[in-house]
């Protein structure tokens, strides 16, 4: 599909200091694009750029291969829909908060009134209607932000963390929503989250922003099992990095050298060369000692359990396998297998989960 | 003290009775003021909010000149304008020169900068990240100035009290290029200082009771649709 | 010489005599001469006065006879003296459009204006000049009410550029009409009517009324003004300036001498 | 332990509507309380109640048993830290925002700069020292705000949402700093916050508000894993819930009749009893319909897999075994069982892990 | 318009010269309408935050006097100054009445209400939420207010700026109770109407443009601290 937007060698300054470069990055219509990276690395710098509301210090944008500058200031921001990291609500009604995008658009009284109310009822708030804005929780005034620019109904929405109030069913149930509305209509989103898995979710494509750089742009899959280097790895959450060495290379398969254990990997690397071996801690299953069932496709490891800590319905277990290797597996299976410090367990994945970074 | 007592009783005389002069002064009064201060809002709120939203070099300069506005005092406006009205002057083929219109001219030179300085502070005021979020729902400028406008109604109205306050208030000028001519452009202020050279003090007194009576009608309503719009937040 | 005791008086008078001039020349000898500091208050006559009622003013310098005897009879002043003198005129446009250049009284004068109801500028303020001419048009024994006949509420000086700008005719003192003569498109077309005589006194505030009042001060300020010398120098002003004097000194006279009662 | 707080039949108002209820709530001393609930349930009502700046329209709070009146309010107001939902920062530099609270209690410099290095090295933001609070990121923003509190060193921490803005690497540094420092000092504190993960982790209590009402308190594993109604049940992520009725109990074990299966549970409910029977999707295994293992106290049920879905580095599984169950596996072992729609599986989970509430 | 060039070229004359009565006029004006200001902003920066931040019954009530006190003519306020301070008045004793203090006074009921209103809508702009985080963080209400007053010193230089604007241009309360005497209580804008009265125009423009140059020098100084500190967000 063609297109919507192309950004190519953007530099932007905030103040005096340059916060953010982004050499090549396209936004193909009716995708979604996920953009994470830490604080302060530039990411909502980034959505202004794109809202036009920010003029970059060099650099073009296209938008459906005309470049920015030829289209009119307010004909290209009456084509997206922004929600900003904080919910800017004006100092009126709820009503008059989601109906203003439109009534700056002209749109009719009648057509105006049940897109507001199909949108409060979307966001879960049909009861707020006629509340000050000013009167809102937090999680209330964040969906009400977002009822004003999903009524826009635009080509393009741009939403910055457009989540992080809401209260986990209700972020579930819009993360779902948003998933249907976004594939049912053409629309073409860019959003940023600090929450890898609504990245993994909902993007198409992953941007991964560090220290105000563009480092990686691809499908999610790709960005969180092949980060491009150790600083987004360590990012996106490859626990496991251990380095090593390229000993046998052919057909795709690697064997890599590390920590004195040979372990397979997928890629064609060749031999000598020194890799970093990165592993997901999710990608990773535990067995009793001696239980492992046999499987080709699979490196195996074993291990003592160093440290067992729940996260959330999960355990991270960290196990001594003469480098330390982190896994995440469910309470249930860590209860089922009676998990404990000390124990002695069996590591396995497959080799497709390593990933490989050149040093 | 006897004075002020007789002053009162005959504010309330007046009031009562309808002195016709009296009313015919009391709307004049109003009228020119309340032009002036509508006048004023019309070029101080556009230049005040361009000057707040703007960048531009220069910008500092004129918000200095602007504040320094503020400070005209009311007899130097008057001599100017004066200055430009009489016959002799460049504008004096208007035939101006005391007429309820001078003292309109002259009191709008004296409330544009009061209402252009207090509209920069309004908007300033205001988180700078709402003009961001307003055009990025869609807002053309004008849309944005209108929607911001609306936001800070508090202190804009504070804007539009003061600038009425300082015009209602305001003798230098009315005297000097309206002339004070009975039944033509005498107002409260020039009444007031005509009884007070004649030592009428008591009938002084009460034309400042009424003209504070005016003003205060004025502001109750003013600051009734201020507070009626008062941010709620935080309890 | 030594200094007074209590050296500050308060000086109330109209606007006239600050306007043109002449206390600047005469309150520095005084001052000098005396010890005294002078603390001038240029207001209208009414307020002059008001203010002496008050015992705000300790002495005053003001050109209202009428008010000024009743002012005595209510015991506010103890002391008045005749000082000087300056005569009214009737003003207008060079034009005239109501034909009053060299009428032989003001009332005839006054009487051509109301019947051709061309513009005429009153001071409509109490002020020593607006009761002269309330008296004026009394003689005259015309009305003079209508739109032709407009009231500034102010002083000389702002009466005179009303009238200037307006094309009208005003009575006037000669003092303020010389002074700034330049700035007016007015012509002299009444004057020398002893009706038009514009006589100041001054007066010491009665000290039984207000004691705190600065009598000596008031007492020395009063003897000045009417001292030879002095009077001398009122002869003398503005003559190097206009060719002719503002005021005419008159402590060697009576009331009477001037037509007052 | 001694309880620092102690509310008893509290109600509070925004404007005229009575927004909060809260009957009985303790907080020991040295304690972690954590508050959850939906968007606008009043959960930042309840901690501006507890800071004292929303007073109660009627019930009491006790401070270290004293009732709350008799402390002076500012006495009270110096004793706790506080950060709001949005991080309100004054108009001035980093290091400024940080002291306020410092110089507020006339501490000297030589105190204020070591502590605010230290906080602000501590939220990993020592470099925005000398920033105009005005220049900051949303998250940076939100650091400096906790910085502010935690400078302050209080007997009570009274946080809003504190991680809400924050990248998902320092969240979860932060959450085991915390913890730590929790630990380590014996500073109580009360959070809220919409990850339920966070509650887990770092409560020692979880306060559950739902419609202004404060439904459930206790120790974590006690909440997620026994709601006390169905509304609390679906809020904290109990999935499965199926009507069902008591059909046997005795020592400690109750049979539960739902959808046609006799289901395992623990409990004392009299037979006849109806009941909901609640599961959590972390708490169920997948074996492949053959290969499920023997236990005692397992439940055991065939379905068949209606959707799969992934969700992060888990895959949430959604079976047909004659009412709707969801479990959540890791992606690891969905790839290894090579689970598909359509597929027949077998779930198994423990006695204890099914919770039943009474109907 | 020759007049004014006369009144340029006089005031340049007036102040390459430094005639030393002009400079005690001016030094007079400066410091009795900067002591006002002082004055006002001591009872008018209290007065408003109580307005602004508490909430007592007949708040609004006391809201629209101060609104209405904005619009307190000058000449109303120097006759009520002045009944108070004659020598029959009931402060005679003080012998205040055409003294610079008495000056003083009377700017003061100018300024206040002026100061006390618009530090209102200063600080009503606020976000109320502001309050409650100071609070939190353990400050005392004196250390509340003095933060709140730091948020706000933009709109609250402004309020300063319209304060001292509004008494150092005020002329009828400094005539009638300071008496335009000379070498006493004779300030720039009593001068400027002195000289008007006499006919002086050229010099009376040149008093005003001198006048207007203190005003602008210390607003230039009033508004290079206030956009010194203007908040910066937003780009
Ligand atoms: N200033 C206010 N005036 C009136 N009602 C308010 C005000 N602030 C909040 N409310 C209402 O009070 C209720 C509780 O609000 P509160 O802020 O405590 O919710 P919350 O649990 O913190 O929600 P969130 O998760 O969205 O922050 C909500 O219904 C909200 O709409
Ligand atoms: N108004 C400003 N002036 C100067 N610098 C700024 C301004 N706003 C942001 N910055 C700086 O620019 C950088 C990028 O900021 P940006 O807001 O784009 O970060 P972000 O990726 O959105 O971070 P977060 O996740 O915290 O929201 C940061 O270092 C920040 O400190
Ligand atoms: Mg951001
Ligand atoms: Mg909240």
């Amino acid at each position: 599909m063609a297109n919507l937007l192309e950004i190519r060698n953007l530099t932007a300054r905030r103040g005096e200091t340059v916060v953010l470069q982004a050499d090549c990055l396209d936004v193909p219509e009716g995708e979604v694009l996920a953009i994470i990276g830490p604080n302060g690395a530039g990411k909502s710098t980034l959505l202004l750029a794109l809202a036009r509301l920010l003029k970059p210090s060099s650099g073009e944008i296209n938008f459906r291969g005309q470049p920015m500058q030829a289209i009119r200031d307010l004909d290209y921001r009456r084509r997206i829909g922004l929600v900003l990291q904080d919910p800017l609500l004006l100092d009126t009604s709820v009503y008059e908060n989601v109906a203003a995008g439109l009534k700056f658009r002209r749109l009719p009284r009648t057509e105006i009134e049940p897109r507001v109310a199909h949108w409060l009822a979307q966001m879960g708030v049909p009861h707020l209607k006629n509340r000050p804005a000013r009167q809102l929780s937090g999680g209330e005034a964040q969906r009400v932000s977002l009822a004003r620019a999903f009524a826009l109904q635009p080509d393009l929405l741009l939403l910055d963390e457009p989540f992080s109030a809401l209260d986990a069913p209700t972020r579930q149930g819009l993360r779902q929503d948003l998933r249907q509305v976004l594939a049912a209509t053409a629309l073409t989103s860019i959003f940023i989250t600090h929450d890898l898995d609504e990245a993994l979710l909902l993007g198409d494509q992953v941007a991964v922003l560090l220290g105000g750089r563009l480092r990686q742009v691809g499908p999610p899959e790709e960005v969180f099992a092949s980060p491009a280097d150790a600083d987004v790895a360590a990012f996106v959450g490859v626990e496991t990095i251990v380095p090593g060495q390229v000993v046998n290379s052919q057909d795709g398969q690697v064997i890599v050298e590390a920590a004195g254990l040979h372990l397979e990997a997928v890629g064609d690397l060749p031999p000598g060369r020194p890799v970093l071996f990165c592993l997901r801690p999710e990608d990773i299953t535990l067995w009793p000692a001696q239980a492992a069932p046999a499987s080709s496709a699979r490196n195996r490891i074993a291990g003592r359990i160093l440290r067992l800590a729940p996260q959330g319905p999960l355990a991270r277990v960290t196990l001594d396998c003469g480098f330390p290797l982190v896994a995440l597996i469910t309470r249930a299976s860590a209860e089922e297998m009676a998990l404990a410090e000390g124990q002695a367990v069996m590591a396995s994945f497959k080799a497709t989960a390593a990933h490989l970074i050149p040093r | 003290m006897q004075t002020i007592w007789d002053g009162i009783v005959q504010a309330i005389q007046l009031l009562l009775q309808g002195n016709p002069e009296m009313l015919q002064i009391t709307l004049l009064s109003l009228g020119v003021s309340g032009l002036a201060t509508a006048v004023s809002l019309l070029f101080g709120l556009p230049l005040g909010t361009w000057l707040a939203l703007g960048r531009f070099p220069g910008r500092q300069f004129v918000l200095s000149l602007v504040n320094t506005g503020m400070a005209l005092p009311p007899v130097v406006v008057g001599l100017w304008v004066s200055i430009f009205l009489w016959r002799s002057g460049p504008l004096g083929d208007l035939r101006l020169i005391y007429t309820p219109t001078a003292i309109v001219i002259a009191q709008v030179v004296i409330a544009a900068p009061v209402v252009t300085g207090l509209t920069v502070s309004a908007l300033q005021q205001l988180d700078p990240r709402l003009r961001l979020q307003l055009l990025g729902l869609g807002a053309s400028r004008w849309q944005m100035t209108a929607a911001l406008w609306r936001e800070a109604r508090l202190p804009l109205l504070a804007a539009l009290m003061a600038g009425f306050g300082s015009v209602i208030s305001e003798v230098g000028a009315s005297m000097m290029v309206g002339g004070n001519i009975r039944h033509h452009t005498r107002v409260l202020t020039t009444a007031i200082v005509l009884e007070t050279n004649k030592g009428n003090f008591g009938l002084a007194i009460a034309l400042g009771l009424l003209l504070l009576l005016i003003a205060y009608l004025v502001n109750m309503f003013l600051t009734w649709v201020q507070q009626k719009n008062r941010p709620q937040r935080g309890q | 010489k030594p200094a007074p005791k209590n050296p500050n008086i308060i000086l109330a008078t109209t606007t006239s005599t600050q306007d043109s001039g002449l206390l600047d020349v005469l309150i520095p000898i005084f001052e000098e001469d005396t010890g005294y500091v002078v603390q001038t208050v240029a207001v209208g006559t009414g307020e002059a006065l008001k203010m002496g009622e008050q015992g705000n003013a300790d002495v005053l310098l003001v050109h209202a006879p009428a008010s000024e005897v009743t002012f005595m009879d209510n015991g506010f002043g103890s002391e008045r003296y005749l000082v000087m003198h300056n005569d009214f005129i009737i003003v207008g446009p060079p034009a005239d459009p109501a034909g009053i250049r060299g009428a032989a009284t003001a009332a005839e004068a006054l009487g051509k204006i109301a019947t051709a109801g061309a513009i005429f500028i009153s001071r409509g303020d109490d002020s020593g000049t607006h009761k002269a001419e309330l008296k004026l048009w009394k003689t005259a024994g015309v009305a003079h009410e209508g739109e032709w006949y407009q009231e500034s509420g102010q002083g000389m000086g702002a009466t005179l550029t009303i009238a200037s700008e307006k094309g009208a005719y005003t009575l006037t003192d000669r003092a303020t009409y010389l002074a700034n003569k330049a700035n007016y498109a007015l012509e002299i077309l009444v004057e020398g009517d002893t009706v038009l005589l514009n006589v100041y006194h001054v007066i010491v505030v009665n000290p039984e009324k207000w004691p705190e009042i600065n009598l000596a001060g008031a007492q020395a300020f009063a003897q000045f003004m009417i001292d030879a010398d002095t009077q001398a120098k009122i002869g003398e002003f503005g003559v190097d300036k206009y060719g002719q004097p503002l005021f005419y000194p008159d402590a060697d006279k009576t009331d009477a001498d001037l037509g007052l009662p």
